[in-house]
């Protein structure tokens, strides 16, 4: 029965238009705006599961296509379409953007209608960028989508919400005008933007040099990778919780997926020529920021540290397979650090959409992020510090947890291409316990710090409920992982097939 | 050195050194004075260029004219020159510098290696029946009438103009407004009323 | 039949589990009653059936069960599952593991009956901390079981970190104490750096032999021996020695090896019950069943062995000594704890695998023996844990009295006694094995024997004989300090049950098996050795049953020092009660030493806890904040700030700024054309 | 003999004189006004010349328009100069900022 709705389209424009709908309703009635926006947030959340339930895990060529054009001059097409890689990912943002809005019930007393809109135009957009075939409807989503965030820190953020939101604007957007003018140098060359196009378009080294370059400086900014992560932790600590958990659960991702759909498949020998930077840079994200976290007295910063560091095992995932194939002679293993990256970012959308709205749990009673004003949570919230706990060891990577999944594989693969990669990579094993524990520790342990902690509030059962739905799913992936790595098979197989071959 | 050479380089010199004059003086009548100095010599200098009507309608129409309204609105307006003087000798250097480095450019440029008589022979001078202003005439009124037109009508415009920016009513002055006393009426001016007599005390 | 097992299987790792689940998430709703009832019946179930599969594998010897459960994932063509495999090793395992969690449990009972003294009033965190102590353990016993019935590396993995996550959970449980959320941080990091190791070691199997199966591994094993690896340019390793080697990294965080040692003494801030059967009987040996699990790899690297023997004996001895000054109760067997997992270590450094498994059973019930028997005289002196101010409690607590003496008797390999056959064996192993490093090994257990009888009966005097100090003693302990003295008392039957149930295979558990454990081919294929390296079967041919080893037994070396080492104690601490602090007194350098546990401690807080801090703050400060943020991002903008300044001041609005930029503009132009014309 | 050059270059003094008044009078409207007709003539003056020498009478025809232009120029410059002093007692060219953020 779904088989014939343009589900792609519905699951971008639901929202949006849903979105626009909550904002006109929103001047009269604060209450039927967000009634409104849970239905339309529900509503798309229902129509992407038929994105899973209808996928063919047999093939890897894209699914639940549209097409229509767009702008002929310039052959510019209203192209979707999914695959293993971004389907997960779509379903991931529905997922998020419902616990978003419901998270955000109470909570936001200033234009809580306008909120809402934000996110739910922001997960359309997003929904968008993952979605699209065409490279200029990309750059389209992709650009637009800084719009709603850009508000969503601007607005309703915390006191240096202007720095951090001119900070988090200009840095993505600088990445991403390069990004613009490769897609067009492509263009300009094939006469095309399809992106299934600019894959089997051949191209001379020092071109896809470039292009990669291009490319790099827009996905590494949102990724982001080291050394132009500096956004991230000042957008996450100003940003207001909904903005958090977007960001780190889906915003990120955009990035490692920009690398899969676009460099290493048009770029796979400048991939090759410049996998030693993006093995670096990555490593150097897990060990760098690992210690730089560790030393974090904001619950939010240090969060934020985190994600980027896990983040680097999404990088160095991807990046790993053509040093497989030199020290071991077979791209084999090479998936395995595609499919591991990609289960990172799926779980690390969940859990460190789960550290945040933990982290907002907490600042909405106390209203400070400063983890010296807190101690001995779990006296006067046992539940809250039950889920804490939880989701710290699912951060740090405990087995069991969706968290271990993804840097168990890529670890693994790592392996394959260098000790030292591994050596460098496991590490977060100890760092990343370090220095979430040590916050577990002064935040959830210990005697009750202050009269304030002693009259916090436990759990209500809206946010009883979003932990728990988030802890579910944490568990579900860590314990059986398997229904994701079905999906994604076959089209990393045949990523990896395509990397092998050469370009030139 | 013949005799037009001397009147050439004799000429030129009051020019320059009139021009020099307009912009150093204190005194702003001096300078308007200067300027009618460096008009005249312009003027005899394009006579040396047998442009005989130009020089005789630059005396009439920009010594006659424009200076003169130059000196009535300098002496109309009570000037304070001090202010306005400051940071004079601060900038002369630098504006003798640029304007000997411009002089020295546009020599090169326009000097003898280009502009000489080699280049440029001196035209045969024409003989005593050519009426300069005749030449003129047939041209402007020929070719250049349209030109022409629209130079008048710039002129009626500044007129216009001229007079628009500086006319004004002041207040206090006492006119009379004829419309407004043709258009009264009775009403406006008597007001008739009804009251008990009152008595005296 | 086999269908069945394979249930049976699954009903052992899900009972325990269910009984968690249902304390730790509905303890409110079922009471304290509830909660243990559903986890001892969880765990009653989980043994019990452990002894099913128990009497299947050995008794009946009908063979190993293998199954695969479920397939965890499939990636690039490599199935990772989760599945059991209950052979010889694993079954004993899963017996000792189970029961003694039983008994715990039944102990627990009795131990946290009080437990809401320990929290602060009103503390939510307390309001059920009954229930969760149950699910806490239940949860242990479901990940051991994962741990040792795992048949792949992945799920080992998944069991390993899942002891420490409890053990993690329970050093911490009372969790308003700074020293016990220190200890568990310090604990989880700890373990999380042999867990590096660990993992390094599993990610290089899958390189080399392409599954995480067990037993596909193992077949494949020999085939890859002679291969290398060059892990920086210029060496080259054994590819077997790396995997060993890491692997053992991660057995060193587990069972608390030098010098990851350090988290174990601190993890005695758990509740007593914790520190008997997670931290003394059953998690620490992990590793220890680890590289038992593992021989096949670790006979084909003879580096390996040589590291794990000297490591192995480094730890027995030395951790040892530092037992000898402890004055808290718990503390002297942590230390002890420690001491014997150095003889299990050493045991398998000496390929003597079934030598150090066995040790690893017997000291499972005489360890948790004590344990329960410490927690038992902490209760009977109201949380009190110092032995300075016990004293004479034989006449008050009988039963603990003679049980804990059994286990002490035990410990220090009494002939008879259960730790005799097992540590007997390990020695006489030792002593036959021809690795490098065996030597220095042999001689530091036959020092060890005498040191782990003098603190152990240093411990049994203080606490049992001589003066009754606690009368004296004004223990300022918070909750207590108003009252006078207690007299102390038996504990309940919860208490003492698990006590006599533990103690008697604390003395029979060596005799009855050390026949087949220690010669015999009892753990079959589970544990192979090379001949070369076979040391058990050396000695075996002077073997003559277990009344022949006994009476060999008091004519050997081990014997005389431990008797030694108990005529020492008596003498210091019942005879001349006086002299230890006079050797105190002229020792200090030593004794302070040994205090600060030879500042393994210190040296970690200060290099590296304070040495990450350090470095994340420099990190953070230059790195970040001053390089990347204030040099490159705000400097950028700073730059183009300044260039707008400084360009503003030419829109400065007066018009002869412009008319000069003009001018000068003009006059560049014309000298380009004039120089260039 | 007077060759072109030199009418040439005398315009060129004049129009740097009349440059360099326009720098250093920047303050003074009206010797602004001056400087800018002494320019007009400095370019007058060329005009002439070349049309001298090459005998073309179309360059006397632009002189003839620029003097007319330049007179609307002064007239309505002298206006608004009237204007504005009327309105600020002042031509001090650095009093009229109000356009200035």
């Amino acid at each position: 029965m779904f088989a014939d709705l343009p589900l792609l389209s519905l699951v971008i424009w639901t929202p949006i238009i849903g979105g626009l709908l909550v904002l006109a309703a929103g001047s009269r009635n604060a209450l039927e705006a967000k009634v409104l926006a849970l239905l339309v947030a529900l509503a798309t959340f229902l129509l992407s599961l038929p994105l899973y339930s209808g996928f063919d895990t047999a093939t890897a060529a894209m699914q639940f296509t549209e097409f229509r054009p767009w702008i002929a001059t310039w052959s510019i097409n209203y192209h979707l379409g999914v695959d293993g890689i971004s389907m997960p990912l779509i379903l991931l943002t529905t997922f998020i953007t419902v616990l978003v809005v419901i998270a955000g019930w109470e909570v936001i007393q200033n234009k809580p209608a306008q909120y809402m809109a934000a996110f739910l135009i922001m997960a359309g957009l997003m929904n968008g960028v993952f979605a699209a075939l065409d490279a200029m409807l990309f750059y389209v989503f992709w650009e637009a989508m800084l719009i709603p965030m850009f508000i969503v820190i601007g607005v309703w953020g915390g006191p240096r919400r202007i720095y951090a939101t001119m900070k988090f604007f200009l840095y993505t957007f600088l990445g991403s005008v390069f990004m613009l003018v490769a897609l067009i140098w492509m263009y300009l060359q094939s006469g095309s933007f399809a992106i299934l196009d600019l894959h089997a378009m051949p191209i001379g080294l020092t071109a896809q040099i470039l292009i990669f370059l291009a490319f790099l400086l827009a996905f590494a900014v949102k990724v982001p990778m080291w050394p132009v992560h500096t956004w991230l932790p000042d957008a996450h600590v100003e940003a207001p919780t909904g903005g958090s958990v977007v960001l780190a659960a889906i915003m990120l991702k955009l990035g490692a997926y920009g690398f899969l759909r676009f460099s290493l498949p048009i770029t796979p020998d400048a991939s090759q020529q410049l996998d030693w930077l993006m093995i670096a840079l990555s490593l150097i994200a897990v060990v760098y920021i690992g210690f730089v976290a560790l030393v974090q007295q904001d619950m939010k910063k240090l969060i934020a540290y985190s994600s980027i560091s896990h983040m680097g095992f999404v990088t160095l995932g991807m990046f790993i397979a053509w040093r497989i194939a030199a020290n071991t002679g077979s791209m084999q293993g090479a998936g395995m650090g595609i499919e591991g990256a990609m289960v990172q970012m799926i779980s690390h959308g969940f859990i460190s959409g789960a550290m945040f709205l933990c982290v907002g749990v907490l600042y909405d009673r106390l209203h400070s992020r400063e983890i010296a004003d807190y101690g001995g949570v779990a006296h006067t919230m046992p539940r809250f510090a039950g889920f804490m706990v939880l989701f710290a060891m699912a951060n740090a990577g405990l087995p069991g947890t969706s968290g271990f999944v993804g840097e168990f594989m890529v670890i693994l693969a790592s392996f394959k291409a260098n000790f030292w990669f591994a050596f460098l990579a496991a590490t977060t094993l100890i760092l990343g316990a370090a220095y979430t524990l040590w916050m577990v520790r002064r935040v959830v342990y210990g005697e009750v710090a202050s009269d304030k902690v002693a009259a916090l509030k436990d759990l209500n059962g809206r946010e009883f409920l979003i932990l728990g739905v988030l802890a579910l799913v944490v568990l579900l992936f860590g314990l059986w992982p398997a229904p994701l790595l079905d999906v994604m098979r076959p089209t990393v197989e045949h990523l990896v097939q395509h990397m092998a071959v050469s370009k030139l | 050195m013949t005799f037009e050479q001397i009147l050439f380089y004799a000429f030129a010199a009051i020019l320059v050194f009139a021009a020099g004059m307009v912009i150093t003086v204190r005194n702003a009548v001096h300078a308007a004075l200067f300027m009618v100095l460096a008009f005249f010599t312009s003027a005899a200098l394009w006579l040396l260029l047998e442009a005989e009507f130009l020089a005789i309608t630059l005396v009439l129409v920009y010594v006659g004219a424009v200076m003169v309204l130059f000196l009535f609105v300098v002496m109309m307006l009570d000037l304070n020159t001090a202010p306005m003087r400051e940071g004079f000798a601060r900038y002369l250097p630098v504006g003798i510098v640029v304007a000997l480095l411009v002089i020295a450019v546009m020599a090169m440029a326009v000097g003898q290696r280009h502009f000489g008589l080699e280049q440029m022979p001196v035209p045969v001078p024409h003989g005593a029946d050519y009426s300069n202003t005749r030449e003129l005439g047939l041209l402007l009124y020929t070719t250049y009438v349209y030109p022409f037109e629209i130079a008048a009508v710039i002129l009626l415009v500044a007129i216009v103009a001229a007079i628009a920016l500086t006319l004004r009513q002041r207040g206090g002055t006492k006119t009379q407004n004829i419309a407004e006393q043709v258009a009264v009426r009775r009403d406006d001016r008597v007001r008739l009323v009804q009251m008990d007599a009152e008595q005296r005390k | 039949m086999l269908d069945n097992l394979h249930n049976v299987n699954i009903a052992i790792v899900a009972a325990p589990l269910l009984g968690a689940i249902i304390a730790g998430l509905f303890g409110g709703a079922i009471g304290r009653a509830g909660a243990h009832t559903v986890t001892i019946i969880g765990v009653a179930i989980a043994f019990l059936l452990s002894l099913v599969m128990f009497n299947h594998v050995v008794i009946q010897d009908a063979g190993i069960v293998s199954h695969s459960v479920y397939t965890w994932l499939v990636s690039d063509g490599i199935t990772f599952e989760v599945g059991f495999l209950v052979d010889k090793l694993s079954v004993m395992m899963m017996v000792v593991v189970t029961f003694v969690s039983l008994m715990v449990h039944v102990y627990t009972i009795g131990y946290m009956a009080h437990d809401e003294e320990n929290w602060p009033e009103g503390s939510g965190a307390g309001k059920n901390s009954y229930q969760r102590f149950f699910s806490y353990i239940s949860l242990f016993t479901f990940s051991m079981l994962m741990l040792v019935m795992a048949n792949n590396f992945m799920q080992l993995f998944f069991g390993w970190e899942a002891v420490g996550l409890v053990s993690y959970l329970l050093i911490g449980f009372w969790l308003k104490r700074s020293s016990a959320t220190y200890a568990n941080l310090k604990a989880f990091l700890v373990n999380r750096v042999g867990d590096f190791g660990f993992l390094l070691g599993i990610a290089a199997v899958l390189m080399y032999f392409n599954t995480l199966d067990y037993a596909a591994v193992f077949n494949a094993a020999e085939l890859q021996k002679d291969l290398v690896i060059s892990l920086w340019p210029g060496t080259e390793w054994s590819v077997m020695t790396v995997i060993c080697i890491l692997l053992f990294v991660g057995a060193m965080g587990k069972s608390a090896q030098v010098p990851l040692h350090v988290w174990l003494p601190d993890s005695m801030e758990g509740p007593t019950p914790i520190s008997a059967l997670i931290h003394a009987a059953t998690m620490v040996t992990a590793g220890i069943f680890m590289v038992a699990r593992m021989s096949p790899l670790f006979e084909l690297s003879e580096t390996a062995l040589s590291f794990i023997l000297i490591i192995g004996a480094i730890t027995a001895l030395f951790m040892g000594f530092l037992g000898i000054i402890q004055n808290d109760i718990k503390r002297v067997v942590a230390y002890s704890t420690l001491s014997q997992l150095g003889y299990m270590t050493v045991a398998l450094g000496a390929s003597a695998y079934a030598a150090g498994v066995f040790h690893l059973m017997t000291h499972a019930f005489f360890k948790a023996l004590l344990f329960l028997a410490a927690g038992s005289v902490i209760i009977a002196m109201h949380h009190e844990q110092d032995m300075r101010r016990m004293g004479g409690l034989r006449k008050y607590m009988p039963i603990t009295w003679i049980t804990s003496l059994i286990g002490s008797l035990a410990l220090i390999g009494t002939p008879g006694f259960a730790g005799f056959f097992s540590k007997d064996l390990i020695i006489e192993a030792v002593h036959a094995s021809q690795l490098p490093g065996a030597g220095f090994a042999y001689f530091c257990v036959l020092a060890g024997v005498f040191v782990t009888a003098f603190y152990s009966f240093r411990m049994y005097f203080l606490v049992f004989h001589g003066k009754e100090r606690f009368r004296d003693a004004h223990h300022g302990h918070d909750a207590h300090g108003h009252h006078a003295v207690h007299e102390p008392h038996e504990t309940p039957w919860v208490v003492t049950l698990p006590l006599i149930a533990l103690a008697i295979p604390s003395v029979l558990a060596g005799g009855m098996y050390i026949t087949d454990m220690g010669f015999g081919n009892f753990f079959g294929s589970a544990i192979q050795v090379l001949p070369q390296h076979d040391v058990l079967g050396q000695l075996a041919q002077d073997y003559h049953g277990p009344w022949g080893m006994v009476l060999h037994g008091f004519l050997t070396a081990p014997f005389w020092l431990a008797l030694a080492g108990v005529v020492t104690a008596w003498l210091l601490y019942m005879k001349y009660t006086h002299v230890p602090a006079l050797i105190q007194a002229r020792l200090q350098f030593l004794h302070t030493l040994l205090e600060q546990k030879y500042y393994a401690d210190r040296f970690n807080d200060w290099f590296f806890a304070g040495g990450s801090r350090g470095i994340g703050r420099l990190l953070w400060q230059w790195g970040d904040v001053r390089l990347i943020d204030g040099l490159l991002v705000n400097g950028s903008a700073r730059t183009v700030g300044w260039l707008a300044a400084v360009v503003r001041h030419v829109q400065s609005g007066y018009l002869f700024h412009y008319a000069f930029a003009m001018i000068l503009g003009l006059l560049l132009m014309f000298a380009l054309f004039v120089i260039a014309g | 003999m007077i060759p072109l050059s030199n009418y040439l270059i005398l315009g060129a003094i004049l129009f740097c004189i009349s440059m360099a008044g326009v720098f250093i009078n920047r303050k003074n409207l009206i010797i602004l006004l001056m400087c800018v007709e002494l320019m007009l003539l400095a370019v007058n003056m060329n005009f002439i010349a070349f049309s001298h020498y090459l005998g073309d009478t179309g360059g006397q025809i632009f002189v003839f328009f620029i003097l007319t232009v330049a007179a609307a120029e002064a007239a309505i410059g002298l206006a608004i100069l009237v204007v504005l002093f009327r309105n600020r007692r002042s031509i001090n060219v650095a009093d009229l900022d109000s356009l200035k953020g």
